[in-house]
């Protein structure tokens, strides 16, 4: 929605939170985690490229707002407890 | 003149859909233009391009607000994006939707096409088993649902087109053509 | 409650509009881990330019300055004569650019800011092309790959000039600090960070960044193509500190095809092409040992 | 006092806070000064030794979003180098001040003065003061941190000197006493800075649904500054008793049939020019554009309906049309109920002297095609090859 000139700042500052962004819209893959399996390693979150994994008691919680389906904890995940899924399948 | 929008992600060839189709009308005889809404979206976001087809030359550079036609790629941009925004009355979207899933909760004032177009598109090895390239197979699709394109036409317009694997994209969308069908969702 | 081997707090936002399995999204994420929020950030036009999103949103919780293409070096020597002036201490200045950015058309200025000492981190994040205009060549693109300015055609294939040695082209600047870094080894890349900011003077910072569009590779496998880079020797792990090179990680020394082979850009690389990479790697490898070892005997600046 | 040195006492007397510059002739002993300065503790400001141009205005820039004020220097192909990143400072909406001294551009290779430097960057968005003393220059700088920082402004400013012709011409000038310039110019307080704790982004990515409306708002602070200019100038008269003409001097132009409008240093030599055939009973008068940017045009509607002949001497060329300066009073007198005729004598490119003798042509001129009522264009004045265009 376009803004008027008078609510605008001199020049483009910007200084909302990217989470403005829904990028897990973006996602066509997304990791599904066996939280049984997981040994708490923390690697998924780690390597996460987007910071859409928050770990909770060290098991990681997947926030799909953001998660794009990128795949690289589940590749990482050393006990393999991460595992990609199309996007709309069960 | 008819108005086209065509809706997928970034990495999907949803700009060359429109430029395919365009060259099937140019074919025809038909004056055309496709452009795409160029952003930084990147890999993945949604994009937008369009596409003009009139009997006359198209001088009209302004964007288009109120599609005859409208081609979703990717059925997963029903969430978030409204792929049927400014969509004439008794205009037409089509969907690129698994076989077997029902297409439902749809605006009643427009008319559905749908086409398992990622099924077609891997099972005739374009682009890679996890994200196959469904451009082609939509534009087969395309014809169906439109009164305005001939087949050959678009199958020619591909074959010029594809970048690789020209007959693979032609069958593809062989196959896709006879296999869209009208829905009520 | 399971312990985490890089610090918790996060200075990256998720909702960044960077593709999937970016590489440089992860270099700025452990930057700023390595730094903390008294950090201000200048980007010139690049990939995160475009990354923190349209206005109004900024994923990052430190500022940032935007600045023009080739003008990242004279942004931050600006930056830190005004924080200076106004007496404003213990604030990180980081310059953060791509290859194209660094290696090409802000060598200039990178190299200003350098030779002015100017007390700053400069990133290079180097995903090997310009590749927020859709993967063409720059100066950092390796001997051997394809970009949209080095199609593999009939008559011209793929890019036949070798990488810049920016490491070594900083080296010459007789920096204090300079290092490479890598997402493969987040543990490592902080402890360079936090080295740095502990030293007067302008350091250089080397990110290996993989780009899953540019290198036509699963994003899957970017933090696995970047510790193949490693392994390889592709992309060492060392460090120049006030002259003195340290390898940080030996790495398995595999082959190159190891690492060439996850890429769509190297596909069209015949055997004997592949063997051109090795030597040319394995003599490298070889000078940066014998560097190593040179400045452990001569104990430059011990 | 050169008019190099009077710009490196402005910049000192406004208390620039970080001086970026890189050399270049016939610039060069600004940057000499100003280094001096700091080194001195004279002025206590950060000199940071850039280099090239484009890391000048570049680290001005990145300097002042950080809340310092800034002030560089530069000439010519320095001037032209930095385009990229004047349309930055101005988008930035950050308020730079800036000497350019006003040289030819290459080739051919020229350090000699004209326009052609300054006139290019024309639509940058910066003010743009060209000057005629080297007493306007100092004062002119200091006014411009005023100008420039007021919150509906907030625009880059250029400071124009000839080259030679000021730059290095010694002339008396009154430097002003810091106290009255620091009661007249307050520290530099804008109301958005670069600062640790506030994770914003400076100059970020707008989309098409919005970039307009950032335009316009420096369009307004474009605007702002017409009035701004006069009032300031009427504040600085109030403490130091100057003043130098607002947007547009004008000179003996009560009573004048025709007026000569020009910019620079040559106006100066015009006035003399005007008082010598005043004294004979020709009327004739001169204006001075002091502001080409923003452009006085409400100045010049006003100056055009009540004169008959209005000449322009451009000391620059824009290929394909006129000079720059004549195209814009063109399109000020457009909507004119009551027009003068008039012509545009190009002269003095690339350092050629332009004489009393030519300017008292030039008048002739004006008032031969005035009584003719030709509307003639472009006049190469005094060029090797052309018949003699003066009567």
């Amino acid at each position: 929605m376009t803004k008027s000139y008078e609510e605008i700042p001199l020049t483009p500052i910007a200084d909302m939170p990217s989470t403005m962004n829904i990028t897990g819209l973006w996602r066509v893959i997304r990791p599904v985690v066996d939280k049984k399996k997981c040994k708490k390693c923390t690697i998924c979150w780690k390597f996460c490229p987007d910071a859409a994994i928050v770990l909770v008691e060290g098991v990681p919680e997947i926030d799909f707002r953001f998660c794009k389906g990128c795949g690289i904890c589940s590749h990482e995940c050393p006990s393999k407890c991460i595992v990609m899924v199309k996007e709309g399948s069960d | 003149m008819i108005e086209v929008r065509f809706h997928g992600r970034g990495g999907q060839g949803v700009v060359v859909a429109s430029e395919i189709l365009a060259e099937a009308a140019f074919r025809m005889g038909f004056e055309v233009s496709a452009f795409p809404f160029f952003g930084v979206e990147r890999r993945g976001a949604p994009v937008t391009a369009y596409a003009r087809i009139d009997d006359k030359p198209i001088r009209m550079k302004s964007s288009i607000y109120e599609p005859d036609y409208v081609v979703v790629l990717d059925n997963s941009l029903l969430r978030g994006v409204d792929v049927l925004e400014g969509l004439k009355p008794q205009g037409r979207a089509l969907i690129n939707y698994p076989d077997g899933r029902k297409l439902e909760g749809l605006d009643q004032r427009f008319r559905y096409f749908v086409l398992d177009a990622t099924s077609i598109a891997a099972a005739h090895g374009i682009g890679s088993q996890t994200a196959p390239i469904v451009n082609t197979a939509m534009m087969g699709g395309f014809v169906k649902m439109c009164d305005i394109i001939s087949l050959d036409a678009m199958l020619e317009s591909i074959r010029q087109n594809a970048p690789v694997k020209e007959e693979e994209n032609v069958s593809a969308a062989k196959e896709a053509y006879e296999r869209t069908k009208e829905v009520q969702p | 409650m399971a312990k985490t081997t890089i610090p918790e707090e996060e200075f990256t936002y998720p909702g960044s509009t960077g593709c999937p399995g970016c590489g440089a999204n992860l270099v700025m994420r452990y930057l700023l881990k390595a730094l903390g929020e008294r950090t201000i950030v200048s980007i010139p036009a690049c990939c995160w330019a475009v990354m923190p999103g349209y206005w109004p949103s900024n994923c990052l919780k430190v500022p940032i300055l935007y600045t023009a293409f080739e003008a990242t070096g004279a942004a931050i020597s600006g930056l830190r004569a005004a924080l200076d002036i106004k007496g404003i201490k213990d604030v990180n200045i980081v310059g953060f650019a791509g290859d194209g950015g660094t290696v090409d058309i802000g060598l200039q200025a990178m190299s200003g800011a350098a030779e002015r000492r100017t007390e700053a981190i400069y990133v290079m994040y180097d995903n090997e092309a310009y590749m927020n205009t859709g993967i063409q060549r720059s100066g950092s693109t390796p001997w051997g790959a394809w970009t949209t300015t080095t199609p593999v055609g009939t008559t011209h294939d793929f890019k036949h000039e070798a990488k810049k040695d920016i490491m070594a082209i900083m080296q010459a600047h007789r920096i204090p600090y300079a290092a490479t870094v890598s997402i493969a080894h987040p543990e490592d890349f902080i402890k360079k960070i936090q080295k740095a900011k502990g030293i007067r003077g302008f350091k250089f910072i080397h990110a290996m960044s993989p780009c899953p569009p540019g290198w036509r590779l699963n994003p899957m496998l970017s933090v696995e193509a970047a510790r193949l880079a490693v392994e390889t020797h592709m992309f060492p792990l060392y460090e120049i500190e006030h002259g003195r090179v340290r390898i940080t990680r030996k790495g398995k020394g595999l082959p190159v095809s190891e690492y060439l082979k996850l890429q769509g850009r190297f596909s069209h690389l015949s055997e004997s092409e592949i063997s051109e990479i090795q030597s040319a790697v394995d003599a490298s490898w070889r000078y940066l040992e014998e560097e190593e070892k040179y400045a452990a005997q001569a104990g430059i600046n011990e | 006092m050169t008019g190099n040195y009077a710009s490196a006492y402005g910049a000192k007397l406004s208390r620039a806070e970080v001086i970026a510059a890189y050399p270049i002739t016939p610039q060069t002993s600004i940057v000499e000064k100003l280094a001096e300065f700091v080194s001195t503790g004279e002025l206590n400001a950060k000199f940071v030794p850039v280099e090239s141009e484009h890391s000048a205005m570049a680290a001005c820039i990145a300097a002042e979003t950080a809340g310092a004020r800034t002030y560089t220097a530069t000439s010519s192909h320095g001037l032209t180098l930095m385009h990229e990143v004047l349309m930055w400072a101005s988008g930035a909406r950050l308020p730079i001040v800036m000497t350019n001294v006003s040289r030819a551009m290459a080739p051919p290779w020229s350090v000699w003065v004209d326009h052609m430097d300054s006139i290019a960057q024309r639509d940058t968005g910066w003010l743009q003061f060209f000057c005629q003393s080297n007493q306007e220059v100092l004062d002119t700088i200091i006014m411009a941190y005023k100008i420039c920082e007021s919150k509906g402004v907030m625009l880059p400013a250029m400071i124009i000197e000839d080259a030679f012709i000021l730059s290095h011409t010694s002339e008396p000038v009154d430097i002003p006493d810091q106290e009255m310039v620091d009661s007249f110019l307050p520290a530099y307080a804008p109301e958005f800075k670069i600062e640790v704790g506030k994770p914003m982004g400076f100059g970020s990515l707008v989309k098409p649904d919005q970039y307009m409306e950032f335009r316009y708002k420096a369009m307004l602070g474009m605007k702002a500054a017409h009035d701004r200019i006069l009032r300031v100038e009427q504040e600085f008269k109030q403490v130091f008793g100057r003043e130098h003409g607002g947007l547009l001097e004008l000179y003996r132009c009560e009573n004048a049939e025709v007026v000569l409008l020009t910019a620079g240093s040559v106006a100066a030599t015009a006035k003399d020019v005007v008082d010598s055939m005043r004294s004979k009973g020709v009327p004739v008068g001169l204006a001075r554009v002091r502001a080409f940017r923003p452009f006085p045009h409400d100045e010049i509607r006003a100056l055009g309906s009540r004169v008959a002949g209005l000449g322009v001497l451009d000391r620059s060329y824009t290929f394909g049309a006129a000079g720059a300066m004549f195209s814009e009073v063109k399109a000020s007198l457009y909507n004119c109920p009551k027009r003068p005729v008039t012509k545009n004598y190009i002269a003095g490119l690339g350092g050629r002297d332009i004489t009393p003798k030519t300017i008292e042509r030039v008048f002739e001129d004006i008032q031969l095609v005035t009584k003719r009522g030709e509307e003639s264009e472009v006049e190469w004045v005094d060029v090797a090859g052309l018949p003699r265009w003066w009567r």
